[in-house]
């Protein structure tokens, strides 16, 4: 008999058997969206794929975008706890169970965008009798299955131990399948040595062996694109931007993910600002590294004389998907604003009138009124005598200072609030990237060689569809969840011993006089003990 | 050869009995069987194909060209078409039309048999009936009219008529007695045919020796799209480009660029409806710099130099064109630079042989006798470089011999008809007409002539083709009797008493002289199939109509069937019946050429079918034809009716301005309705899907209509791409999608032809917008052409 | 076309490799089958872990277990 | 071995578009309505078009813009961009360079269409149909064997089709030449649309064989092949204007 510390016993395993009626209410809404995907897949099925937007020479639409867009939230999870783990970072203990989540989910999900996306799903089989290995979508389906599995088993292996917890903890009124559940995934843990050893050998392993799968994955997504010779896709640069964003898109779901589970569980103590600060330095750079190679990516294009990239390109910058890539940019520039500008900020910052709410509150309104204008083209009283180009300028040079200023005021309030900071940007980073996979798709596909280009618009079908993933991902997590604890307790609680071992440990503070205050100054504590 | 991959194992597979298609295998055994036999027990098969296949040699008749067809039946079902090889004026070849012809036959709209209207006219309600009950109704209207002494109220509309059965319908409306036997001729080829009449004195349009011309000037002839042959047109610049050694230029005149103009060597946009100054400014600069063919001008010309007509010094085509047609002042009526007329001049007459062509359709009808004075000048500027009659020039159209027709029976009752006035005034009213199609409309409004009681429609949707056809529908109250030989339940058969569908040309017997090449030719329309359904060849209807008369017009027609009849006309074209249907034509090939001033120069080429005139031979560049037929006319009168010129210059090919219909600052643009090669001119086109889908490459679109603006000034004057725009006209309006395109004068806009189909069938009906709808109605008071190119519109957004 | 590839039988056979079909299947399989069968294995190395004769059990890796670790 | 290739020589060809509709004809495909149409979803293997097909070069200020036309099948290219990237081999190019498609075997991935860079590859969106009178014109010739169908057989839905290159009618010459016992000639096998051209602007034959006129007229000064920076090497030849 395992015993399970009382702590862990009432947050992490109490709510596994105690149901409320929010959690139905929202599996059943969860389950109605999922039954109109399912009958609207049934008429793609039965009427052919002439009910999507697709077309020619929109060949790829919503569907693709999904795929690469799940497949890159996959990166949450696997990759991150296992560089994580590799590296011995010790804060990743109460999130490695959400992110492993992520990505066995996402990974279902984001594989089943391609069977909705055949036109001939009947013959799925086919690939396997007839694979190719010259066809990178054979490349994908030896590199997806093999992270699919190894996900799974990664997932798997941490939860043996928590398995026999729960096995061993189970409140009295819990059913009896539950039981026998856990005995079965518990693969008859017992807690000795040897077992403890082996598992942990295991995962070691896997976590090792699990990077450089996690980095093929996205970087054979990437290579269906760029081995064609449509224009916008053919490039090198394609393999690490794609895992670079995968990445990137991963921590920001994982960060939606880890605050609404802390938030409805109350799991305060277990995932505290500490994760979100250290996942949010790596957010950071990856955001960095992405608007590095987006930039680059772009960059190239603008200097190529290529006539039939430059469309593509220019769709983007001020063409039909100009909406859709300034959004993107906007929402990465915006979410890496709010998780570095709040760090830079200084606490006494308030003593500076920029950072004072009133000033943000002027700034806001001016920026809305300037904005206004600027979109409703209208002449501004008084200003009739300016030449117009100096207007031009004048106008939304007046309005970034403006919004540099509402940004300055937002970050001082986000310094204060770090979840809060963390999330949205994460919210903002998993739509960018969703925005990032339509914007290397569609403009590509609408803006071909030899066949005239196109529009695309998703039909019902697609939305109902994309709807429908999003759906069943959340809810394979909520089921997930409530048969396994959201934190791997055994981790967690090692983590604690580990902690405490440490928190024995004291490094003397020097006691010269002045230096105190000045380490204080600077954030830096006189260590306890 | 590979073993792997081998596309077909032969001892697995089949063996084929006979010939097949294929461009190799057609000539001798056009009539192939193909037929597979068993395979060898437990092997697989790699190709499987039909058991029985027949290929059936035809003419095609999806536009006036008359190409020859090869029709592959499989087990019953015609599933391809092919050009026939023999055929001289497609060579094998067949336009996207001939191909989708089999959407014709197993068009699903397709009436399926005769039927008879129960509600009221237009309703749609038909009760379905036999054909003898149609043969016999018809036939008892007639015997009405003729019982009553007015056989001339019976009038016949007639679309296009291939082979005998123009003349068959001649004679069948001469035996009943009326002489109101309509073409849409005046609707399209009439001013180039009649142009060609009062210059070189026949009554055809020209041919044209492309093969061998090395300059062609293009005067809105869009040949490669739509001319009266098209294929045959297309065959020729193929061959001019690079079927020989040297490549022959081009050079397209026309406000539109369109495919022809993307093809030419040149385009010169110019101005709509000026194109007569434009050639009497080339002409001007060849007789300046002499060079043109003093032999034929001097020798087998008249009214070149100035001449004594009865001792008044008449003006003669040199000095006229001297006096008025400077580049200088063309540049001013064209807007094409006079430089570039100087050097088209030079180019044309420096490289012979050199052609102008005019349109066989279209283009040349603007309004007022301006039509007909291009085609004289286009005429007289072939002339003028001698290539009239010469390699590389203009051929002359000579037809297989056919028996004379049999005499008519003697019949006093339509004698007497046949002397009455036409009811569309062609020859009386017009006094240059031929026919007036469409002006029969207006003419039984307002009741110019005795009524109409009986009005059959052969191949003909005035309702539709006739520039304001809703007059038509308003006609058709005051006839009591109406029928309809169509096949599709079309715009104008919606509001006839009987609809007497014929078969398409698939199915029927119909013989078709081949035009374009010069040389006498015959081909022989058969049906390929059994008919699919319950319908009759008008040919054969009216054959029996005629026996279901009371004598005498029951022995006008000797004949069993139209078959027969075709037997019997086409037994001099030098081959037997059974050789003929074999190969589906038979012809006199090679152009011979006449030698200038010889007896078949004097009796086929020059001056055949001048009426009033001497045929002697010399070609008119002062048309002695047209001032016997205005004889009656002095200047004032010939003012009165619109004549812009006065004295000689009316008997010289002369440029005349264009008399818009619409202010021009109001309606500042020139609509021209345009046909395509995919769509063609014959409405039934419209219903067939394939060419429905393909019918607007030349702008990207699919299904429907638009409108060609100039690019630029559509931008300037604050129009996108592809906006919905009103088109409108004094005479109503329409809408439709705007296409901004390039290749295009500024100050005209274009509506492609045959959309905008308010019946027919489920492809074609209501797809788009008519034209011809918001088109001046009017007719030409001369020739009684339909003068509706004429037509100034507006547009603006939806 | 001079972009053949030369005549050496490890490319030819590299370009078998890749252009047959129902090859990149029976990798796939492999590649899944051998994952499947290594974390079978591994499953039961874990499982079959318990049957040591070691009295403790601990619920959490403690210190207690890895100090133990280190020295043993 | 016989290297089948096309040229089409553009000074002649007057985009009638008569090579579309005999490929229609002769290849069953379908008609869309035209609701689908406006979406490109109309299945033309081989298509006429106004060029620039989009606005990535300039046709010139009027009066002296010009238009093109360009007809284009399937460019059965040396390198098909294509073929490599089938998962299932459903597409290939067999031994006499043409590329040939397998709907039985099909999976509608259609990485192919976005592969291919000249649009040849057109997606059966749904299922064809005809009126039952229309089937009636349909042609009944089918390629098969075991697991494959290719040719003018119907397609279902959901798989991706294109220009075969008439293979049936090369079927077929073959098969005629054996049963009468003689030499199979490269003459005998002419495409519907090399067939039909109105302006004999299309030569078919060998390219091996240095004496066949499309071979001759591949070396032509005039010639050139379309993208041909994109590495396909396609094996349609055409011969500029003018």
């Amino acid at each position: 008999m395992l015993k399970a510390d009382q702590k862990d016993k009432d947050k992490l395993i109490k709510p596994l058997f105690e149901t409320g009626r929010t959690y139905w209410v929202t599996i059943a809404i969860l389950l109605a969206i999922i039954g109109w995907a399912l009958y609207m897949y049934y008429r793609q099925l039965t009427l052919g794929m002439k009910v999507t937007g697709m077309q020619r020479p929109v060949y790829w639409g919503v569907y693709m975008v999904n795929f690469i867009f799940f497949i890159g939230i996959s990166h949450a999870g696997t990759l991150i706890s296992a560089i994580l783990r590799v590296t011995g970072a010790e804060w990743r203990r109460p999130i490695t169970r959400v992110a492993e989540a992520i990505t066995a989910f996402a990974l279902i999900v984001g594989s089943l965008q391609i069977i909705i996306d055949m036109g001939r799903p009947d013959r799925l089989l086919s690939v396997i009798l007839n694979g190719r290995l010259q066809s990178p979508i054979l490349w994908d389906v030896l590199s997806v299955t093999a992270y699919f599995l190894g996900s799974i088993t990664y997932l798997y292996l941490p939860v043996i131990p928590d398995a026999a917890l729960l096995r061993d903890n189970l409140p009295p009124y819990s059913p009896a399948w539950r039981k026998r559940l856990y005995s079965i995934m518990a693969l008859g843990w017992r807690g000795n040595r040897t077992q403890w050893i082996r598992l942990e050998k295991a995962i070691a392993v896997m976590a090792v062996l699990i990077i450089p799968i996690a980095v093929s994955v996205h970087t054979i997504i990437s290579w269906i694109l760029a081995t064609t010779v449509q224009p916008g896709w053919h490039s090198t640069i394609f393999g690490p931007y794609f895992v670079v964003g995968a990445i990137f898109s991963g921590i920001g779901a994982l960060f939606i993910a880890m605050t609404i589970v802390r938030w409805k569980l109350k799991l305060e103590e277990y995932i505290t600002e500490k994760q979100y600060n250290n996942l949010g330095l790596i957010f950071i750079t990856m955001s960095a590294v992405w608007m590095y190679f987006t930039y680059a990516e772009h960059m190239i294009i603008t200097a190529g004389q290529e006539v039939y990239e430059f469309p593509v390109l220019t769709s983007k910058l001020w063409g039909d998907y100009a909406v859709s890539f300034w959004v993107m940019v906007a929402l990465m520039v915006v979410s890496f604003w709010i998780m570095v500008i709040p760090r830079l900020i200084s606490k006494t910052a308030k003593r500076f009138l920029v950072f004072q709410p009133r000033f943000t509150t002027g700034a806001v309104l001016l920026a809305v009124v300037t904005g206004y204008y600027l979109v409703t083209d209208s002449t501004i009283p008084g200003l009739s005598g300016i030449n117009p180009e100096t207007l031009f300028f004048l106008v939304r040079g007046s309005l970034l200072v403006e919004l540099l200023f509402v940004g300055l005021g937002v970050a001082k309030w986000f310094k204060t609030r770090l979840v809060a900071a963390t999330t949205v940007a994460g919210v903002m980073v998993v739509i960018g990237m969703w925005l990032e996979r339509w914007n290397i798709i569609i403009p590509t596909m609408t803006h071909p060689y030899l066949v005239s280009w196109a529009e695309y618009h998703p039909t019902i079908t697609e939305v109902a569809l994309t709807a429908g993933s999003v759906a069943l991902f959340i809810f394979m997590f909520l089921v997930f969840f409530k048969l396994f604890p959201i934190i791997s307790i055994w981790e967690v609680a090692e983590g604690r011993v580990i902690d405490a071992e440490r928190a024995k440990v004291t490094i003397p503070m020097p006691e010269a006089s002045g230096i105190k205050e000045r380490l204080r100054g600077k954030g830096i504590r006189k260590a306890r003990g | 050869m590979p073993k792997k991959n081998q596309p077909l194992s032969r001892r697995e597979f089949l063996k084929l009995s006979a010939g097949v298609i294929g461009a190799t295998a057609t000539m001798g055994m056009a009539r192939g069987l193909l037929t597979s036999l068993e395979a060898e027990e437990g092997e697989t098969y790699l190709l499987q194909t039909s058991t029985h296949e027949e290929i059936i040699p035809t003419v095609c008749l999806m536009c006036p060209s008359g190409c020859g067809m090869l029709a592959r039946v499989v087990d019953g079902n015609v599933v391809k078409l092919e050009g026939s090889p023999m055929h001289p004026i497609n060579l094998g070849a067949l336009c996207p039309k001939g191909q989708a012809a089999p959407e014709l036959l197993y068009n699903p709209d397709r009436l399926a048999g005769p039927l008879r209207r129960v509600g009221e006219r237009g309703s749609g309600e038909w009760e379905p009936i036999s054909w003898s009950q149609a043969i016999e109704q018809v036939a008892e209207k007639l015997n009405g009219l003729r019982d009553a002494g007015h056989p001339e109220r019976a009038a016949l509309l007639y679309g296009e008529t291939r082979g005998q059965m123009r003349k068959f319908f001649e004679r069948f409306m001469a035996a009943v007695g009326s002489p109101n036997t309509i073409s849409h001729d005046s609707l399209n080829i009439e001013a180039a045919k009649l142009g060609t009449l009062f210059t070189q004195g026949v009554y055809e349009l020209p041919n044209y020796d492309l093969e061998n011309a090395s300059y062609v000037l293009s005067f809105g002839a869009n040949l490669l799209e739509a001319g009266r042959v098209p294929e045959r047109m297309v065959a020729g610049y193929s061959y001019m480009r690079r079927g020989r050694a040297e490549r022959g230029k081009i050079v397209h005149i026309d406000p539109r660029q369109g495919v022809t103009g993307a093809k030419a060597d040149e385009w010169i946009p110019i101005k709509p409806g000026t194109d007569a100054a434009l050639i009497l400014a080339i002409a001007n600069v060849i007789i300046k710099t002499g060079q043109f063919d003093s032999d034929f001008v001097r020798n087998y010309s008249f009214g070149f130099e100035d001449f004594d007509d009865n001792g008044r010094n008449a003006v003669g085509f040199k000095s006229y064109v001297l006096a008025n047609f400077d580049p200088r002042q063309a540049e001013n009526i064209t807007g094409v630079p006079a430089t570039t007329i100087s050097r088209i001049a030079g180019e044309f007459a420096g490289n012979p042989p050199a052609v102008a062509i005019m349109p066989g359709k279209g283009g040349l009808l603007s309004g007022n006798l301006n039509g007909l004075a291009t085609a004289m000048a286009i005429n007289c500027l072939n002339a003028l470089v001698g290539s009239l009659e010469a390699p590389g020039g203009v051929l002359t159209q000579r037809y297989m011999p056919c028996p004379d027709w049999p005499d008519l029976p003697s019949d006093s009752i339509a004698e007497a008809g046949r002397e009455a006035e036409r009811v569309d005034g062609a020859g009386s009213f017009f006094p240059l007409g031929k026919h007036a199609y469409q002006a029969v409309a207006d003419r039984i409004i307002e009741e110019k002539t005795y009524p109409v009681e009986v009005l059959m429609l052969y191949d003909a949707n005035p309702v539709y083709e006739a520039p304001g056809g809703e007059r038509f529908i308003q006609a058709f109250d005051k006839i009591p009797f109406i029928v309809s030989f169509s096949t599709f339940e079309d715009e104008t058969a919606q509001y006839a008493d009987l609809i007497l569908p014929e078969p398409t040309f698939l199915e029927r017997w119909q013989d078709d002289h081949i035009e374009g090449l010069g040389y006498p030719g015959v081909g022989l329309r058969q049906p390929v199939i059994e008919p699919l359904l319950d319908t009759m060849n008008t040919g054969d209807f009216l054959i029996e109509v005629a026996h279901a008369m009371h004598a005498p017009v029951s022995e006008a027609f000797p004949w069993e069937d139209y078959k027969s009849l075709l037997q019997d006309r086409l037994v001099d074209v030098g081959t037997d019946w059974e050789t003929l249907q074999e190969l589906g034509l038979w012809l006199t090939p090679g152009y011979r050429f006449s030698r200038r001033g010889n007896p078949r120069w004097i009796d086929e080429v020059i001056g055949r079918d001048r009426k009033l005139s001497p045929r002697d031979g010399y070609f008119d560049f002062y048309s002695r034809e047209l001032s016997c037929l205005v004889a009656d006319l002095d200047g004032d009168a010939r003012e009165a009716m619109g004549a812009q010129v006065s004295g000689d210059a009316f008997f010289l090919p002369h440029y005349e301005p264009v008399n818009y219909e619409g202010d021009e600052a109001e309606f500042p643009y020139m609509l021209n309705v345009v046909t395509l090669m995919s769509l063609g001119p014959y409405s039934v086109a419209a219903n067939l899907p394939t060419l429905q889908e393909i019918s607007g490459m030349v702008v990207g679109e699919r299904w429907g209509s638009w409108v060609e603006l100039n690019h630029d000034l559509g931008h300037e004057l604050g129009f996108e791409d592809k906006d919905q725009v009103w088109v409108e006209s004094p005479f109503g309006k329409l809408k439709t999608k705007l296409r901004l395109v390039e290749g295009m004068r500024p100050d005209v806009i274009n509506i492609p032809h045959n959309q905008g189909h308010k019946a027919i069938g489920r492809w074609a009906k209501d797809r788009g917008v008519n034209g011809l709808e918001i088109m001046n109605p009017a007719s030409e008071p001369f020739t009684g052409l339909a003068s509706f190119t004429n037509t100034r519109v507006k547009i603006y957004k939806a | 076309m001079h972009l053949d590839y030369p005549d050496n039988p490890l490319i030819e056979f590299l370009y078998w490799l890749i252009n047959t079909p129902g090859l990149g299947g029976i990798m796939a399989s492999v590649v899944g089958g051998g994952i499947l069968l290594a974390v079978g294995a591994t499953l039961r190395w874990i499982s079959k872990g318990g049957q040591a004769l070691e009295p403790e059990e601990f619920a959490y890796p403690t210190p207690a277990l890895h100090s133990h670790e280190d020295t043993g | 071995m016989t290297n089948w290739s096309m040229v089409v020589d553009l000074d002649k060809c007057v985009a009638c578009q008569g090579c579309s509709i005999a490929c229609r004809f002769e290849n069953n495909t379908p008609v869309v309505s035209p609701e689908e149409a406006a979406l490109g979803r109309s299945i033309l293997w081989n298509d006429v078009l106004p060029m620039p097909i989009n606005p990535t070069e300039d046709i010139g200020e009027y009066p002296h813009s010009r238009r093109r036309y360009l007809t284009r099948p399937c460019m059965h290219c040396e390198n098909p961009p294509c073929v490599k990237v089938c998962p299932v081999q459903a597409t290939y190019r067999d031994e006499e360079g043409i590329v040939r498609q397998n709907y039985d075997r099909c999976i509608g991935c259609r990485f192919c269409t976005v592969a291919c860079p000249y649009g040849v590859r057109y997606f059966n969106w749904e299922t064809p149909s005809w009126s039952p009178e229309m089937a009636r014109h349909l042609s009944p010739e089918r390629v098969v064997g075991q697991g494959s169908l290719e040719g003018p057989a119907v397609r279902p839905k959901g798989v991706v089709e294109k220009c075969t290159f008439c293979i049936h009618r090369l079927q077929k010459a073959r098969a005629r030449a054996e049963s009468e016992e003689r030499e199979f000639r490269a003459e005998e096998y002419t495409p519907a649309c090399v067939q039909t051209c109105t302006a004999k602007a299309r030569f078919f034959g060998d390219m091996d064989d240095v004496t066949a006129t499309a071979s001759i007229l591949a070396s032509s000064p005039r010639a050139f092949r379309v993208l041909e920076d994109v590495g396909t090497h396609p094996k349609v030849i055409y011969l500029q204007e003018g």
